[in-house]
């Protein structure tokens, strides 16, 4: 009698694991696992039974079905994580088996099509940020501005950590976690109190456009940054520099952002794109893998994981990080996006993006009482204010106009109450009208006790 | 099927042009257009001066690249993947769908906790299951991959000593010096001293040497069990309380938990806590070097110091983030959580496929699991030991170390018979790691091979070896069969091309 | 990248085992399970007694055994494809993802129409862009490809001939000797005789001798505009004048409207229907040889022939099948419709492809694409005229055909030139046809092709030529790079092997 | 200044046009089509403009969302074209671009991929079906049941034609259609009288399980069919021949049938996989591409396309038929389904939906006034007899309940109003249960006024 695998990927017939023992010279698998202490072995794990594929994949679905995907209504949620177009080729190209089930390139000769997407995806990037170095990935945002400061603290020898209150929260918050680490000092301050407090720093962080979607003058902290000695860097957005003078031309020494705007699923914030890069005078500081072009013995051009000396699998406790995984195959999605869009495509979602925000707070500012909050430039998102306060506005847009409304600032800056509504290129038309017509019923409701008094 | 027909000129012979190669000033395709309003509104000053010299392709050019470079990859889904540490398992199909569905690909992490109830409760689910396999009692999904999870643990441990108010007396993590590289590395992230301590004769923790290391100002150790030699720490317990005596802590490092699913909980050895990298364990795809994903799994004294946010079930049944994402009920403190190490909650996408996994093995396919890949690399190990010498010669988990010394003597090294592999149709194992075995060859063939592919597999390995005896020196050349061949390393580290080079 | 590792043993060298030798009778995965209750229900007599010999295998292996086959193709996708009369153009990705959005391809055709609106639509405004297009009155959408939209013709035509009074009468269906099989084949199922017709000097029909053909008992003729040797028909409207005038119908085989988009439409040139093989000029991908679609276009009078169910538009703006796909309103008699030819509405999801192929061409794109075609193919022939003989030497549309003649007296034929293309990196152009051309070499670039890829096209060939100049018997065993050599179609023929042979 | 291209595809600059009219010899396009006459030349189509790839994705998505997909609610209707579990690596395998966008394989060194794969198709289907023959496809299932007739009338000269009229309606319909061709003589009986109508026909063609999921035997009918000089045709489904004797084995000379329930969406009803399978000895006057397996000059194992002398590019009019482009994809998604489900997945989605059938006719039998319609025994399909009949209640279920109940018979079978209930795999418990209660309202409240009278 046959007992079917209860994995249902396992290959073994009941005769192949009986040939196997025999050949090992055992009578059964307990016969292998002696070393584990008995009474800790085969404990009952309390697990359901397992399930067909069929049964697996409509549970899923009934588990997806209770989220409200992006798709499902006026959205209007940004910041470091974009609901953006991803053209029908990328997940075609990227997710093909031959990538996404390929290991670490630690075998060039059998790895060729992964170095040259990561080399290319180097290439890109360096281009569109302007910066010599860019390496294969980080893990996300968050932990790219981490160990980009890590970076300017062994640059520099200093403990100092200054950052822009501007900068993502959430990238804040990640950078106080990992400075628990080496003990770093981490001053938080107003862009425009960064300068005052930058003696002493290893780096200035600052972001530009900021969290807010403001302009922010990056060179003037770029010098206050190198005459005290710190370095700058710039957390940024790829789509914003197309249209931006890139972080290299501004000045930066690093470069820390999120890749997930170009190609990638928003999938609740991962499996993201950590992006890093930096002047070529810094390569030997640079955490995680890098790849290069070389040639083989026949002078085929070809391309290797180089710079190693840098990394955790030959200098340990040295290394530059601890980074091994990184996140490669989005680091592939985005040269597929970025090939596919070019300059005109990507400046193109580029535009859409600043063109629907700023005609969407147009729209809002008209509405009695509500204001843009920025006090500059923005480029395509902006800070709502309106009567009542950005959270429960947010709440109310949810609750009676099915809105996922933008992200509320109270959360992140005390005492500040406003909505940072973030426009795409997915942006409609529709999406807009229903915001502004729920926005002008809500504002009008919780006015009138105002009124009233 | 890829044929060189671009037509593009290339700098050099190669397999295949880059992009910008490929490109021409002015084609493009149509992918988003629009918005020429918006300039209006972004002041000239500071406006995009530098050239944006993205390459101009047409969406053809595009499909032809990179479905000609994914061709040069070897994969799971092409062949067999004998990397020891690295468990490449089979990553199924269905996990990816999933994965795919809008109502979890198209979700945003600042979402209120009412529209995205299923992610949440996925990932309760994910962590309970998790803490059930590891025999913990708390889990954090949000570390992005096993080193982040070692780092994460290294901020926990601390946290927790300087919450007993031994924050500045400890100093010093153990490490084995069998460690991965990560281990030491996280160590080092976390301000900490690293002390190595050696190996016995059986391929365990020397516990002499341990106990000579440990002291007051011990943090903790990084224990790997299996250990990357593939073998199950014998005094696994006497280990962790001579650590535990000195007021240490014991992280788990769980990439080799694929041998121990429903065979032994790491709880139930003395552990502390233990990552899980669900993209060997759980066959999530490694996707060319990454994503990942490392879920922390630690014992109850440690929960108070775990990242932020949690994952909570109200007793209606509805789940809840604890701080919502965004700590409004805490904007400043964390209380006593080291904070996030990740922006969002995790790799989500990652840990559906996990969970996908997971709910089609059941209990069951859990114990099978493990019990299938200790079969298959003791099955290999016994294919293969009459004709390579084994490190530590005792029966291993569900992976093996070779050491390749006898042949490197008569003139083919590790690295020789790696790419002699490539030319009989599989994938080099892993080698020169770990690093306390000399020309170290560690294989890990996973449950997912069938018996035929295992014995081709230990055909072509004695094929190998009969050949260094008769004739060494012609594995110097391989390979020959691949898209290329052995590439120039050296002079790629000592003149680094890191980016193209455009003709100017 | 493939390197054949499997561990299966084969009946013989092959590149890729089979399904059968790569099963072990216990294996197999999970999909779906279930149902043992159901026997019960099954009366045994009927039950299957018969062994049900489906190989066993498990996911990774059927994946590693379809991925290796995938990558021993040539496509589109990997590299250029000039094959006349088969207009191989780009298959853009969006189309493919669009008709499998659940809204498309979770439908099924006998659901009530209120629930299918936005399919309806689909198809609704599909007929009317090619009405546009083909400047004709009315479109069916069901046939599945061009053959069977030729057949649907001459089944219409039968009904129109017969609804005249002229059924018995008209016998023989008039079809020039440049004509792709199908004509004739089409013509012969609709149980008439065939005339053919031959081609004058300048590769037009000749006309004195079509004139010759036609009589009272002319079903029509079977016009190919531009014809098989890419050349529009110069006497076009003489010839629609020729055949109406003996009471005879004009069907237009639209395989080539790739060359016509927007520079002229059939309905303007006197035809009387034409149809269109969506899967050419509407860049659906070919399948390895299907699915297609082939909308047959037509006029006014031969509207009420067409088949049902027709899709309308009611005044409210609704759409709905005339017969609501089931002929409720008529279940025996169809009026004069021929009834149907496929048992639902035809291939649904190629034409949600070509839809939106079309909607992302618009006027513009539509008139870019004929004139890219047409100057592709004419650039290519000025690179290749000093090289090779053209069969008719004048400006050709979107294809040309060039005769190896020259080349097979110096011992080379077409199609050991086809074959060294693959040598050269390309898949050969169409070989041996039309028929009328010795040594026929058929060339269509399409409008997709990179300008450097026309030119490593035209140099590969240039080489080729100067290779039968020099040792045309270095090409007959061509291919030599291919995944394998030139293969035995004669014992293949004579005993054939068409499924696997099983080891008893 | 760079015109971007109308067709995005294009990759043409001004400048490339410019060099390939110079090569040429001409100075515009317009030089190159003067043989199209003057006044027919570029018309105006009157199309609307072009979209970019995010417009003409969102425009289609609009569509699809104007739609009720199976998977929206409970969902009854089966038939030729049936819901069935599609494993997640169908489609990931079959519609790889290499598959995809491939040419049929008249160059078989380079085709390999496809022409083993088909012939993997042939060799799964003739296990299923125990037939020696089986070509790498038709169209769908209707004009299969057309051809396998053309056969027999080939083979036998005959020009009548005997078919059940339980055989699918829209297969009749199409065979009468193809019948207008030769003028063929068809004749439709139930199926216990076709024995009577058998003589000098060339084929008797019946569907076992039938459109009302009927049982039929087959057996007695091949014995009369071949005492009169005719050949038996049956149409049959294949997960049905997983449970039930196979045609092959009742003794039929052609099968035809939808090859759709093997893994294949059902788009609206097409393109789908037409079966059309044969004894050995019909072989030559098989319809359609055929693969068989041969040799390279090196003995290396390959497959091509063979016995072409039956096909339109060699015969022209003398060809078996006018097939030229099939449905070769969707027999690779066959071969790939078959080699995933393997005889006991195979036979699992088969048994769930023949349990669910009878356990959805035994519910909807106990409610007054309801009964099954089916005289004999039935596999995964039932006719549901109700008051007020199976039309009236279809629609009522949808408007009352938004269930997709059966088809409704009245619609082929002038006098008969039932409902064809149809249960796959995919069925659910939820969807029986809705279905079931609303039965009972609906009828329920049908009933009042004849209580009443
Ligand atoms: C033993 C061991 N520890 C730690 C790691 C690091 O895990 P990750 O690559 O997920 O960061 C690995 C994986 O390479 C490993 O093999
Ligand atoms: C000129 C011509 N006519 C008719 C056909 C038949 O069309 P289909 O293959 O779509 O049946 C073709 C395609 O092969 C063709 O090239």
């Amino acid at each position: 009698m046959r007992r079917s695998n209860s994995n249902p990927y396992s290959p073994h017939t009941n005769e192949d694991r009986r040939e196997m023992l025999a050949a090992i010279g055992v009578r059964s698998i307990d016969d292998l696992i002696t070393a584990i202490p008995a009474d800790a072995r085969r404990p009952t794990l309390g697990l359901p039974a397992g399930m067909s594929e069929a049964e697996v994949q409509a549970h899923l679905e009934s588990l997806a079905a209770k989220n409200r995907p992006a798709s499902a209504g006026p959205f209007f949620l940004g910041g470091p994580v974009q609901r953006r177009y991803i053209p029908a080729a990328v997940p075609a190209l990227a997710f093909r088996g031959e990538f996404l089930t390929a290991y670490t390139p630690y075998q060039p000769e059998v790895s060729q099509g992964t170095l040259q997407s990561v080399f290319e995806y180097q290439s890109l990037m360096s281009e569109l940020l302007a910066m010599e170095i860019v390496n294969s990935s980080m893990y996300e945002g968050g932990s790219a501005v981490a160990e980009a400061a890590f970076m300017a603290v062994r640059v520099t020898g200093r403990k100092k950590v200054v950052i822009a209150d501007s900068v993502y929260f959430q990238y804040r918050r990640v950078l106080r976690a990992y400075g628990r680490g080496p003990d770093l000092e981490i001053v938080e301050a107003a862009a425009n109190d960064l300068a005052s407090r930058v003696d002493g720093a290893a780096c200035v962080i600052v972001q530009h456009p900021d969290a807010f979607g403001g302009i922010v003058d990056v060179r003037s902290l770029v010098d206050a940054a190198h005459v005290a000695g710190a370095l700058l860097v710039q957390v940024t957005e790829p789509h914003a520099c197309a249209l931006l003078e890139p972080p290299g031309a501004l000045g930066a020494d690093i470069v820390a952002g999120e890749g997930q705007p170009l190609g990638i699923p928003m999938s609740y914030g991962g499996p993201h794109l950590g992006i890093l890069a930096c002047r070529e005078a810094l390569v030997r500081q640079m955490p995680g893998r890098i790849v290069g072009e070389t040639r083989d013995v026949n002078g085929v051009r070809g391309f290797v994981n180089t710079l190693q000396t840098r990394e955790q699998h030959i200098r340990r406790e040295k290394a530059t990080s601890n980074i091994c995984t990184n996140e490669a195959i989005a680091a592939i999605v985005a040269a597929v996006y970025l090939a596919l869009l070019g300059p005109e495509g990507l400046r193109s979602a580029a535009r859409l993006g600043v063109a629907r925000a700023h005609a969407l707070a147009a729209r809002l500012a008209r509405i009695p009482g509500c204001a843009v909050a920025n006090e500059g430039a923005y480029f395509d998102r902006f800070a709502l204010r309106a009567p009542g306060g950005g959270f429960a506005l947010g709440w109310r847009l949810l609750r009676e106009a099915g809105i996922i409304a933008g992200d509320a600032t109270l959360d992140h800056y005390p005492g500040r109450d406003d909505l940072i509504v973030q426009c795409t290129e997915m942006t409609t038309e529709a999406e807009m009208d229903a915001f502004v017509e729920a926005v002008t019923r809500i504002v009008a409701s919780t006015r009138e006790p105002v009124a009233a008094g | 099927m890829r044929l060189p027909e671009s037509g593009a000129a290339t700098a050099a012979p190669a397999l295949e042009p880059l992009l910008i190669e490929l490109q021409r000033e002015g084609r493009g395709g149509r992918h988003v257009r629009g918005g020429e309003e918006a300039m209006a509104h972004i002041p000239r000053d500071v406006q995009r001066t530098a050239p944006l010299r993205l390459p101009e392709l047409t969406e053809p050019q595009v499909v032809r690249h990179f479905t000609h470079l994914s061709e040069l990859n070897y994969s799971v889904d092409t062949g067999m993947y004998p990397l020891g540490s690295c468990t490449m398992k089979y990553n199924p199909k269905v996990n990816d769908r999933a994965a795919a569905l809008p109502g979890f690909a198209e979700i945003h992490p600042a979402q209120p906790d009412e529209t995205i109830q299923g992610a949440l409760e996925l990932l309760y689910e994910t962590e309970r299951i998790l803490a059930k396999v590891t025999g913990m009692d708390a889990v954090s999904l949000q570390p992005a991959a096993g080193a982040q999870a070692e780092f994460t643990a290294i901020l926990m441990f601390k946290a927790y000593h300087a919450s007993r108010g031994e924050g500045a007396q400890r100093r010093r993590v153990i490490v084995p010096d069998s460690a991965h590289g990560t281990n030491p590395a996280s160590a080092a992230m976390g301000g900490y001293d690293v002390t190595t301590v050696k190996s016995d004769a059986r391929g365990n923790i020397d516990l002499g040497a341990l106990k000579a290391a440990l002291g007051p100002d011990v943090v903790g150790l990084m224990l790997t069990n299996p250990n990357t030699l593939g073998l199950f720490e014998e005094r696994v317990r006497a280990v962790c309380d001579a650590v535990h005596a000195v007021g240490g802590l014991v992280y788990g490092d769980g990439a080799n938990m694929n041998a121990l699913l429903g065979l032994a909980r790491p709880g139930d050895l003395g552990l502390d806590c233990i990552h899980i990298n669900v993209h060997k364990t759980f066959s999530t795809p490694h996707g060319a070097g990454g994503p990942g994903a490392g879920p922390l799994c630690v014992r109850s004294h440690l929960e108070p110091f775990l990242p932020k946010p949690r994952i909570l079930r109200d007793a209606d049944g509805t789940y809840f983030r604890d701080t919502a994402g965004t700590d409004r009920r805490d904007p400043v403190g964390l209380g006593s959580s080291i904070g996030r190490v990740h922006a969002s909650s995790g790799n989500f996408g990652v840990l559906v496929r996990a969970y996908t996994y997971m709910r089609t093995l059941g209990e069951e396919g859990m114990v099978q699991t493990s019990e299938d890949a200790i079969l298959a690399a003791n099955y290999l190990l016994a294919r293969l030991r009459g004709r390579y010498q084994v490190a530590y010669d005792r029966t291993p988990m569900h992976e093996f170390v070779l050491t390749a010394a006898p042949q490197k003597k008569k003139g083919a090294s590790a690295l020789d018979i790696a790419k002699a592999l490539i030319d009989e149709g599989f994938h080099p194992s892993s080698v020169y790691f770990p690093l306390i075995v000399p020309e170290a060859m560690m294989i890990e063939p996973t449950e997912t091979e069938p018996k035929e592919t295992l014995d081709a597999f230990a055909d072509a390995l004695i094929r190998i070896a009969d050949r260094v005896d008769t004739d060494a020196a012609s594995l110097h050349d391989a390979p020959r069969s691949a898209p290329i061949r052995r590439l120039d390393e050296v002079s790629a580290a000592r003149k680094p091309v890191l980016r193209w080079q455009r003709p100017t």
